[in-house]
């Protein structure tokens, strides 16, 4: 089963290639994924353990991540066919080729319980993503994709000496040297502490630079500004979970190593500096998409607070991954059909998105309430449970803290979104506007956001039950 | 059944002076303004020939207004007869009398300015919005200071109907209480000085446009309308002096009949004191009459902090 | 075998600060290829006995970070046509200056550490740190593109030398996906800076600052 | 439980209500009707199911397992939910028969459907909050009204000042929101559950924070001063029917949050009683002396509704002072006071909303100084508004009198209690209501006049013509109210003290005899003052209702040539006041200097602006607006730098890590 989601793209991804018609290929896309999502539906909510071996085995968090990567590239190949018909000016046999390789690569993320082997998918994602920024052929889009290429290497290369230093703690605590997950799992409290600590740093800074934490956060606006919507909803959505996945599984040795107390700390760090940068960076943002990209950082510090907390927080947190990434992709999918539409993405620029595209303008709209965290969305049920666990833990500065940057992300975010969508369109738009919501850019935003919607009213119980799994999994109270 | 027929009579004589008495009281101030100003002044009952000879005459509209300013003098002087009947004449009580019937008693002068002021506002003349507009801005002094007062005496009293709480309690009234009445007793009769437009507040006797509060508004009013005015003008000055009078002087005769000229003879008195107040004072100019009613405030505020202290 | 370790090691060291040391990028990239040989004989010469693995390990590594690597890298010089990195953020000694403070750093870092295997650890650790550190400084003092990706590189063979230590505990398959993983970075850096050249005609980061907040 | 089943359907049937209206085309007011029938079905279901309820007198529950990580649907039904349910239901559907004609999709195709989805959505979000018994359902039910809310008043977002308005609605009540989640997450955590019920648990210490909690969470969105600030422009610039619901029933719902959280913590301080009664004061005052300075029918409206939030405030106040003391009857008293007059407020503010909504459907504006003289051209109306007038000004004989008569018998009655010292003034809040009240009358006498009295200001005024029968039916709907309630208080009081009894803390049961008794007077000598009244207009109504008048106009002082515009102004009317009462509203006065022999044309202008939002709120923000951003200095695009960064994080990180 492994191998047929790790290479079922990446089969697709090879026929892409040699398809020559420009029209033809992108329906490779769908064909990758429909069945890949199955597939995916399949493993993580049939009740036979899926086959394991000691390198790729799906626990808990791993179903949780695939299940999101899956679910996302679903709807973005739906929304991707459209896309790139639109742009037929542009060659894509790359964009796909890479589109492709990169589900492969992050589903091996989420299968790999070899920590060298998570690394190298982790790098394998950065690698083929690049590309990705690259599709406009614009200077600033070289300028995007080299800063990410470079930031994000650095980062993965401090995450692999962080990979080392966990062998070396274990080498060190007078076992042998591996990075097997299982196993580090299974010696976790015997590990040599100094080095599980520098480890730990290393990582939360490597795989925290994937995710976007500040301030290693620097290369995502420009990213996600620059490339097309739907490279940047699977990047918000799926490659910062799939890093967060990667960072979650060296929290989970550390946690099993006893660690709680000094992660803790080093988290609500990472996680609220994040938060308070996104937050400044938000306020008067005047591009929708770096907005997004804020946005994305601002999360990924609450995904941190959250597991700085631990205990009841975490379920709050696991659940957080699924609602924010789906949520993330409505942002992003919306926004670049508003993009397309006014071809521009600056405010001075973008008013009226609801005349024009009322289907898009207002799920941009709703799905800026649910990411802030309004009732009665996914991310609000997740937000919500990190909040009450930082009271159950009687971090009360902490909660205050977090709700005052809630507060001021809000109103960042909510000037630029209510601007964007409100008011009167520019008139040579309304009047030549060639792109307008049609059925493939328009129902995988819809049909992303009734996910949502649905999250926030009524958890399904398998997922429910696969949140409880993997909350056990790591080890918190559900 | 002897104390039923008491009752009765008691409501009667009660309505009656309600009823009559009042132009009676215009009469004794415009005697006593006359007596201090060396001229002999009109007759005592004056008002009752003025009133009876409007209600006679015919009326002029400005085609400008509408029912309210027709309605308007006329509600002013139900609330106010309702008004009265709330408030206990001397020792009796008042023919209607429940826990909290001080808070209707206020809001009835309430609806009266609601209806005065939009009757003046109807004519669409400046001269009488200028008028209405200072009446509801004194209001929001004097209503307060009269809750003040209010308060003060429901809490000698222990009671939350005028009529108990005028009475007083069934003992004497304690040595602590005498300095907070003395205190809201003068900033009741400076609410009754503007609520009835008297000197140093309002001239009841010119429409120039410095005095223009009560009269200003009351311009276009003519005939039978004006009567009302005139006559509600008056109960309320009735209703405030016998307010006044419990606050002011607090015991009664054992014999009943007596009481009622005691009664009688304490309105004409505060009609006297109401009179000879506008002879020796001058009007207050416009812009501090604010102060002198913030002052009636502050009065009826330190009675209350007084007593509580 | 530790003496011949710890003289390699050291020669590692001295060349990270000649390319501190020096402005010609072609000369860094010589320099650096001498290192990624010299890295290559580690794996050799650390464990006891030859195993299969040490040796692919340490062919695969020399053919990558010895001459496939600096040959793409002198490639996209050529293409470029700079020369030199001039007019780096810091001076060329002071930058010598900070690298030696790095390796001392790097020196006191890892004499705080509790080690495994004394011996073999002992130069190894600050070692790779300290060619971590001077890979950093290379990237935040270096302008030219081309100067920042041989300065990733440097890093990455920091991390290399500290992995030298854990030969076990990656498996075969892993070591060959790490290495690939940074030949097909360095790659598609090398791409991307030919496109920046193209679309800018330089080859300088500076540049490259129009998104920005 | 069929009380249960007839609400939930009811809040169903409203939420749908707007949705069908898409089915139709789009000029079609046929889905508009279908829109308006279903929600006026789904509040008589409502209303049934709370006649059914009141009338069984049995408090119903319903729980459901829910897969949320917390809470469960559950919902219950007490005669505290009926209270507020009443208004939820009958306000918005008596604004959607107003819309019908209001607000009708041929004329506002743009957004007619969006405004009826939402205004439906808003009514079923009220509804729902109103029974939540759990804090997860709570907030959810909350946010869909807050957000109901917001997309309906932002339906003309054309609108430079609807969309500044919304913006400003949407950051105030996010922060209500926000408060309200560290409530409910601190509820959480002291109670061990979401369930909105008494716990044992509570501590003295965590019932005074959830208090503060609710009082910040909940007076955002009940308008409380400092935390009005979204509250005149929104109410200013959404559509009338939907100011009328959001003054009207929206308000409340943050009273009753208040109302509901007090009666579920333990341990009441007497603070708690004092600090609600400062806060009425305050609000109730400021909020209607800004009214009065105010020249935008719908601004005055909306501050009109701050201040008698403020008083219902005194009452809740005065009630959790009472309730410290274990004085039932000064319990009942306030809260009961508090409770009718958050029905009162529904009716006569609704009402004078709507009549606002005809008004300016008349004249095109809403400024009073361009209105004038629409008493003679819409009779109906102008009658309509003085009801509304007399009713809010609390003036008997209607229903505002009795619910403020309710709180300051309270407030005497409390003479009596034995006290703390400092807590003997809490009578003062009487003075308050006193002070509140003739300004009040002030404030609708200078409405009134401006707008119906004297002689047209203005050219739309002057051809103004009276509204439609649907939109005055509505109206008469609501007026009826105030009457009924003004002339039979004692009929209402029943469920409003079964209401008291479930927010007394062990549900001792509280009489309302006394009070009862004096309300019997009050019907008495009410309906015998419009007996009064009508008695007298019949004797005098040969003379008053003459047919021939004499063509005269108002008597000039002389002057020959009067026009309109020397009637006494809007701005005229109340500058007296607001002059007085400057330290408070912070009037901003245009006024040029008049000089020479031929000085030029020229106009007075006093402006009110809110002095919280101009003054503090708006400031503030531009300046964190300005500097906040400055740390994007750290971000100037240098690929280096942000290398250096990951550098200084590690080395950062290992410190603080030791």
């Amino acid at each position: 089963m492994a191998f047929l989601l790790i290479f079922y793209p990446l089969l697709i991804a090879v026929a892409a290639a040699v398809i020559t018609s420009n029209r033809v290929r992108p329906y490779m896309l769908p064909v990758a994924a429909v069945p890949h999502c199955v597939l995916t539906y399949i493993v993580v909510f049939s009740n036979r353990i899926s086959e394991t071996s000691t390198w790729l085995s799906l626990d808990p968090l791993g179903k949780i991540v695939l299940l999101l990567v899956s679910t996302l590239f679903l709807f973005c190949s739906f929304y991707a066919v459209q896309y790139l018909h639109f742009r037929n000016d542009r060659n894509n046999r790359i964009f796909i080729v890479c589109l492709l390789t990169f589900l492969g690569t992050m589903s091996l993320v989420t299968w790999a319980h070899h920590l060298g082997l998570m690394w190298v998918a982790i790098e394998a994602t950065t690698l083929v993503t690049a590309p990705l920024i690259y599709f406009n052929h614009t200077r600033l889009s070289i300028e995007a994709m080299w800063k990410y290429l470079l930031i994000g290497s650095v980062g993965i290369a401090l995450a692999l000496l962080g990979t080392f230093f966990i062998a070396y703690s274990s080498l060190h605590a007078g076992l042998d040297a591996t990075l097997t997950y299982d196993v580090l799992l299974h010696n976790a409290p015997q590990l040599s502490k100094i080095w599980l600590h520098a480890a730990f740093i290393l990582l939360l800074v490597g795989y925290g630079t994937k995710m976007g934490l500040a301030p290693m956060h620097t290369w995502k606006p420009d990213a996600y500004g620059e490339s097309p919507g739907l490279v940047g909803a699977i990047f918000a959505g799926a490659t910062t979970s799939c890093a967060f996945l990667a960072f979650l599984r060296i929290y989970h040795i550390c946690y099993a190593a006893g660690e709680q107390q000094y992660m803790s700390r080093l988290l609500l760090f990472m996680g609220f500096l994040s938060m308070i940068a996104a937050a400044l960076f938000l306020i008067r943002q005047r591009d929708i998409k770096r907005m997004l990209a804020y946005s994305s950082i601002e999360h990924m510090g609450i995904l941190m607070i959250g597991l700085g907390i631990g205990k009841t927080a975490l379920y709050g947190t696991v659940l957080h991954i699924l609602t924010n990434g789906i949520t993330k992709g409505v942002l992003f999918l919306s926004a670049g059909n508003i993009h397309r539409a006014y071809g521009s993405k600056n405010i001075e620029q973008v008013h009226g998105a609801l005349r024009i595209l009322p289907l898009s303008g207002s799920m941009f709209l709703v799905s800026f309430l649910a990411i802030t965290g309004s009732p009665p969305f996914g991310p609000f049920i997740s937000e919500f449970s990190i909040l009450s666990g930082m009271f159950d833990s009687h971090a009360y500065f902490s909660g205050a803290l977090f709700l005052v940057l809630l507060c001021i992300v809000f109103i960042g975010m909510g000037g630029t979104v209510l601007s964007t969508v409100q008011g009167n369109a520019p008139k040579d738009i309304k009047e030549k506007g060639t792109f307008k919501d049609g059925f493939w850019n328009g129902a995988p935003v819809l049909a992303m956001m009734i996910i949502v919607l649905i999250l926030g009213i009524y958890i399904p119980e398998p997922l429910a039950a696969l949140l409880n799994d993997a909350v056990e999994f790591i080890g918190g109270q559900s | 059944m002897n104390s039923m027929v008491v009752d009765v009579v008691e409501i009667i004589l009660h309505l009656m002076l309600l009823i009559t008495m009042p132009p009676l009281l215009l009469g004794i101030i415009n005697k006593t303004k006359a007596w201090f100003g060396g001229r002999v002044g009109v007759p005592l009952l004056q008002v009752y020939y003025d009133i009876f000879k409007l209600f006679r005459k015919g009326m002029v509209f400005s085609v400008t207004t509408s029912w309210v300013f027709r309605v308007g003098p006329f509600v002013t002087l139900c609330s106010l007869l309702i008004a009265g009947l709330l408030i206990p004449m001397g020792s009796f009580d008042s023919p209607i009398s429940f826990a909290g019937d001080l808070i209707l008693f206020a809001y009835l002068f309430g609806l009266s300015r609601f209806f005065t002021t939009a009757a003046a506002l109807d004519t669409g003349s400046s001269f009488e919005g200028m008028g209405a507009a200072r009446e509801v801005t004194f209001a929001c002094f004097s209503e307060p200071a009269l809750f003040f007062a209010f308060l003060v005496l429901a809490k000698i009293s222990g009671e939350i109907s005028l009529t108990p709480m005028m009475h007083g309690p069934l003992e004497e009234y304690s040595a602590i209480v005498a300095a907070p009445l003395v205190l809201i007793a003068i900033g009741v009769y400076i609410v009754l000085l503007a609520e009835s437009c008297r000197i140093p507040v309002d001239d009841p006797n010119t429409h120039l446009e410095l005095t223009m509060i009560h009269e200003a508004m009351v311009l276009d009013h003519s005939g039978p309308l004006f009567g009302v005015i005139t006559y509600a003008a008056s109960i309320k000055l009735f209703v405030l002096s016998a307010l006044l009078l419990h606050i002011m002087i607090p015991f009664q005769f054992d014999i009943v009949w007596l009481n009622w000229v005691l009664f009688i003879v304490e309105m004409l008195g505060i009609a006297v004191l109401v009179g000879i107040t506008e002879s020796v004072m001058a009007r207050l100019q416009l812009l501090h009459i604010p102060y002198l009613l913030i002052s009636a405030l502050l009065f009826c505020a330190f009675g209350f902090i007084l007593l509580i202290r | 075998m530790t003496n011949l370790l710890n003289a390699i090691l050291v020669i590692i060291l001295m060349l990270n600060l000649f390319t501190l040391g020096t402005t010609r990028i072609q000369s860094i990239i010589r320099i650096v290829a001498f290192q990624g040989i010299l890295l290559g004989i580690l794996p050799l010469i650390t464990h006891d006995g030859l195993s299969l693995m040490a040796v692919a390990a340490s062919i695969i590594a020399i053919v990558l970070k010895g001459f496939a690597i600096p040959v793409m890298m002198s490639h996209a010089l050529r293409d470029v046509q700079i020369k030199r990195e001039v007019e780096p953020l810091i001076g060329i000694l002071p930058s010598i200056i900070l690298g030696a403070l790095a390796t001392v750093f790097a020196l006191l870092f890892a004499s705080q550490m509790p080690l495994a295997n004394e011996n073999l650890s002992k130069l190894i650790v600050p070692s790779a740190i300290a060619t971590i550190l001077v890979g950093f400084i290379l990237l935040t003092t270096r302008f030219k593109a081309l100067t920042q990706v041989i300065g990733y590189l440097i890093l990455e063979n920091g991390i290399f030398i500290f992995g030298v230590l854990l030969m076990e505990a990656m498996p075969m398959v892993i070591e060959m996906g790490v290495l690939l993983d940074l030949f097909v970075g360095i790659f598609v850096s090398c791409i991307i800076i030919s496109k920046i050249n193209q679309s800018f005609s330089s080859m300088d980061t500076r540049i490259l600052s129009s998104l920005k907040e | 439980m069929i009380s249960i089943v007839l609400v939930l359907c009811s809040i169903i049937i409203l939420c749908m209500s707007g949705f069908p209206a898409y089915l139709f085309a789009i000029h079609s007011t046929k889905g508009q009707v279908v829109s308006s029938a279903l929600m006026l079905i789904g509040a008589g279901i409502g209303i049934s199911g709370v006649i059914l309820s009141i009338q069984s007198g049995v408090i119903v529950y319903y729980n459901h397992e829910w897969f949320l990580p917390w809470g469960s649907f559950r919902i219950c039904i007490d005669p505290l939910s009926c209270v507020f349910l009443l208004p939820v239901f009958i306000v918005p559907s008596v604004g959607t028969l107003y819309s019908l004609s209001y607000w009708s999709q041929r004329l506002h195709p743009e957004n007619g459907k969006r405004l009826g989805a939402f205004y439906g959505l808003l009514a079923g979000g009220m509804a729902l909050v109103v029974v939540a018994q759990d804090a997860a359902l709570f907030i959810i039910a909350w946010e869909i009204m807050a957000l109901a809310a917001f997309f309906a008043s932002t339906a003309e977002d054309h609108n430079q000042q609807v969309r500044q308005a919304g913006w400003v609605y949407i950051v105030a009540t996010h922060i209500g929101t926000l408060c309200l989640f560290a409530m409910f997450a601190l509820w959480k955590s002291s109670t061990g559950s979401f369930a909105l019920v008494n716990s044992p648990f509570l501590s003295r210490h965590g019932c005074d924070v959830l208090f503060v909690l609710a009082v910040i969470g909940f007076g955002f969105k009940a308008g409380i001063i400092p935390f009005h600030v979204w509250l005149p422009g929104a109410h200013a610039n959404a559509p009338s029917h939907v100011s009328a619901v959001m003054s009207g029933v929206m308000l409340k719902m943050g009273v009753y949050g208040i109302i509901r959280m007090t009666s579920l913590l333990p341990h009441v301080q007497l603070w708690w009683g004092g600090s609600l009664l400062v806060v009425g004061a305050i609000t109730g005052i400021a909020g209607i002396a800004i009214a009065i300075g105010q020249q935008d029918i719908k601004r005055m409206l909306a501050y009109s509704s701050i201040e008698n939030i403020g008083i219902i405030m005194l009452g809740l106040g005065l009630a959790l002072t009472g309730r410290y003391y274990g004085r039932n009857d000064i319990v009942m008293l306030g809260l009961c006071g508090s409770l009718l007059h958050v029905w009162n407020h529904s009716l006569f503010k609704s009402l004078l909303f709507l009549n606002a909504g005809a008004i300016i459907h008349a004249v095109h504006t809403r400024d009073l100084e361009q209105m004038g003289g629409l008493g003679k051209r819409m009779p109906k109306t102008a009658f309509l508004f003085l009801v509304g007038a007399i009713a809010i000004c609390a003036l008997p004989p209607l229903n505002g009198f009795v619910s403020e008569w309710l709180m300051y018998t309270g407030f005497f009655n409390y003479l009596q209690v034995d006290t703390e010292k400092t807590f003997s003034t809490v009578p003062l809040g009487a003075v308050a209501l006193a002070t509140i009240g003739p300004m009040a009358i002030a404030c609708f006498v200078k409405a009134f006049g401006t707008i119906f009295l004297g002689n047209c200001r203005s050219e739309n005024a002057s051809q103004a013509h009276e509204a439609d029968g649907s939109l005055i039916l509505p109206m008469v709907v609501l007026a009826a109210g105030c009457l009924f309630i003004g002339l039979i208080p004692v009929l209402s009081l029943d469920l409003i003290v079964s209401a008291v009894n479930v927010w007394t803390p062990q549900n001792t049961l509280v009489s309302s005899v006394n009070a009862a008794e004096s309300l019997q007077w009050i019907s008495y000598l009410g309906s015998g003052l419009l007996m009064l009244i009508g008695f007298t207009a019949v004797v005098f109504r040969k003379k008053l209702f003459t047919k021939k008048e004499s063509a005269l106009g108002t008597w000039d002082c002389g002057y020959a040539l009067p026009t309109s515009r020397m009637q006494y102004s809007s701005s005229s009317f109340g500058d007296t006041i607001v002059k007085l009462f400057r330290w408070i509203v912070v009037p901003s006065d245009h006024d040029p200097k008049i000089s020479g022999l031929f000085p030029r044309k020229s106009a007075f202008k006093s402006v009110v602006p809110d002095v919280i939002l101009d003054r503090l709120v708006v400031p503030v923000f531009k300046l964190a607006g300005y500097y906040l951003p400055m740390v994007r200095v750290f971000q100037r695009g240098q690929v280096h730098l942000y290398v250096l960064y990951i550098l200084v994080t590690v080395i950062v990180l290992l410190i603080i890590g030791r």
